[in-house]
């Protein structure tokens, strides 16, 4: 299982905080990829996390059992 | 790991009392302090009445925990603290206060800069503006 | 003419009153302080205990305006605060308080340093650090 | 008459915070070379001020009655 997680204005887009989803030997781009289209998230400008680490090349992630997915809309603090 | 994330505003007694617990360290002779402050700006005649801070608050330790080391590694600092609001904070509230002491003045004020400027951009807090009439839009930093 | 010289060390209270004081003004963003802390520095073996401040009150207040007005046209600020003790301060104690506030943060940090650069290097106020023994030596700012 | 007023170190080595001397028709220079020499400061780095105004040219400075005169050490707030 991955956990996955919502932020910001990505969770409100969403209408999701969380959720948990299966792998199936899927990669990283294949699993942003069902979620973003799931969510309607494609117009959205976001980050993504993999166990609290910006991911900044995609592509060449592979996942493990157990892995936690962020979705990052800009930082907004201070 | 250090506690960032206060619920609400910061108050300035919490402000005092973390600039009285240094008194004791006499090795600090210089303090730097920022302080940012909800501001009551006005969207398409609309005024900000709150912002409310949500964060992914185990990265963002990590990440401010990364952030302090590479400080004391950059600038010749005996403490940094940093605090920073969640929930809601209402216009003239403090949300973020970052505390920088050092034996001279020289480096503390590029120090806190580099603080909070690392805070806005690394680490993942996000603030909504609530205005008056219950709308919000989610913030940017600029 | 602003009141800037207080008798003996500045509390953490008073630092904490002028922030709040400014919580009602809506327009600020930033808050910038600065505060000196006087070092228990060792010097030849005896520690310095305190310093004893002392002023040269009338021209200090006309150069602190001076370089208050000279602030203001330089950085895009809503606030200056200036603040010095005068007689005994006490290691550990606060003896200089610069509280800068503006809109955005982006100017506060250099304010704030070529504000306490002003007082050091313009204003008449003189420090005698008394030590331990009850000697003294004149401080040399550095 | 002129008021002198001694701050920090120099008040300490004149052993005096001010005083008040008659102008005489002297110059600044003048009269500061008498209170120099009559309270030994001629080791002390000093600046001068006159009317809280710092005096850089000292030779040029014509003085009027009433005038205020501050040997000022070297400046060490904050």
């Amino acid at each position: 299982m991955i956990q996955v997680k919502y932020f910001g204005l990505i969770a409100e887009a969403a209408n999701c905080n969380s959720e948990n989803v299966a792998e199936e030997n899927k990669t990283l781009s294949q699993i942003l990829s069902d979620l973003t289209s799931r969510h309607q998230l494609g117009d959205y400008n976001f980050q993504v996390a993999v166990n609290k680490k910006i991911v900044s090349n995609l592509s060449d992630h592979v996942l493990s059992d157990g892995d936690e997915i962020a979705f990052l809309p800009p930082f907004s603090g201070g | 790991m250090k506690k960032v994330f206060l619920e609400g505003a910061i108050s300035p007694e919490f402000i005092a009392d973390s600039i009285a617990k240094h008194q004791g360290k006499h090795s600090i002779g210089a303090h730097n302090i920022f302080l940012g402050q909800v501001r009551g700006d006005e969207v398409d005649g609309k005024k900000v009445e709150s912002i409310e801070f949500t964060s992914y608050e185990e990265m963002a330790n990590e990440k401010l925990h990364e952030i302090r080391e590479a400080a004391f590694e950059k600038f010749d600092l005996t403490c940094i603290h940093i605090y920073h609001s969640l929930g809601n904070v209402k216009v003239g509230g403090i949300c973020i206060f970052v505390f920088v002491s050092a034996p001279r003045r020289k480096q503390v004020y590029e120090a806190t800069e580099w603080l909070v400027n690392q805070v806005k951009t690394e680490v993942p807090i996000f603030g909504k503006e609530i205005f008056e009439n219950e709308e919000s839009q989610w913030k940017v930093n600029s």
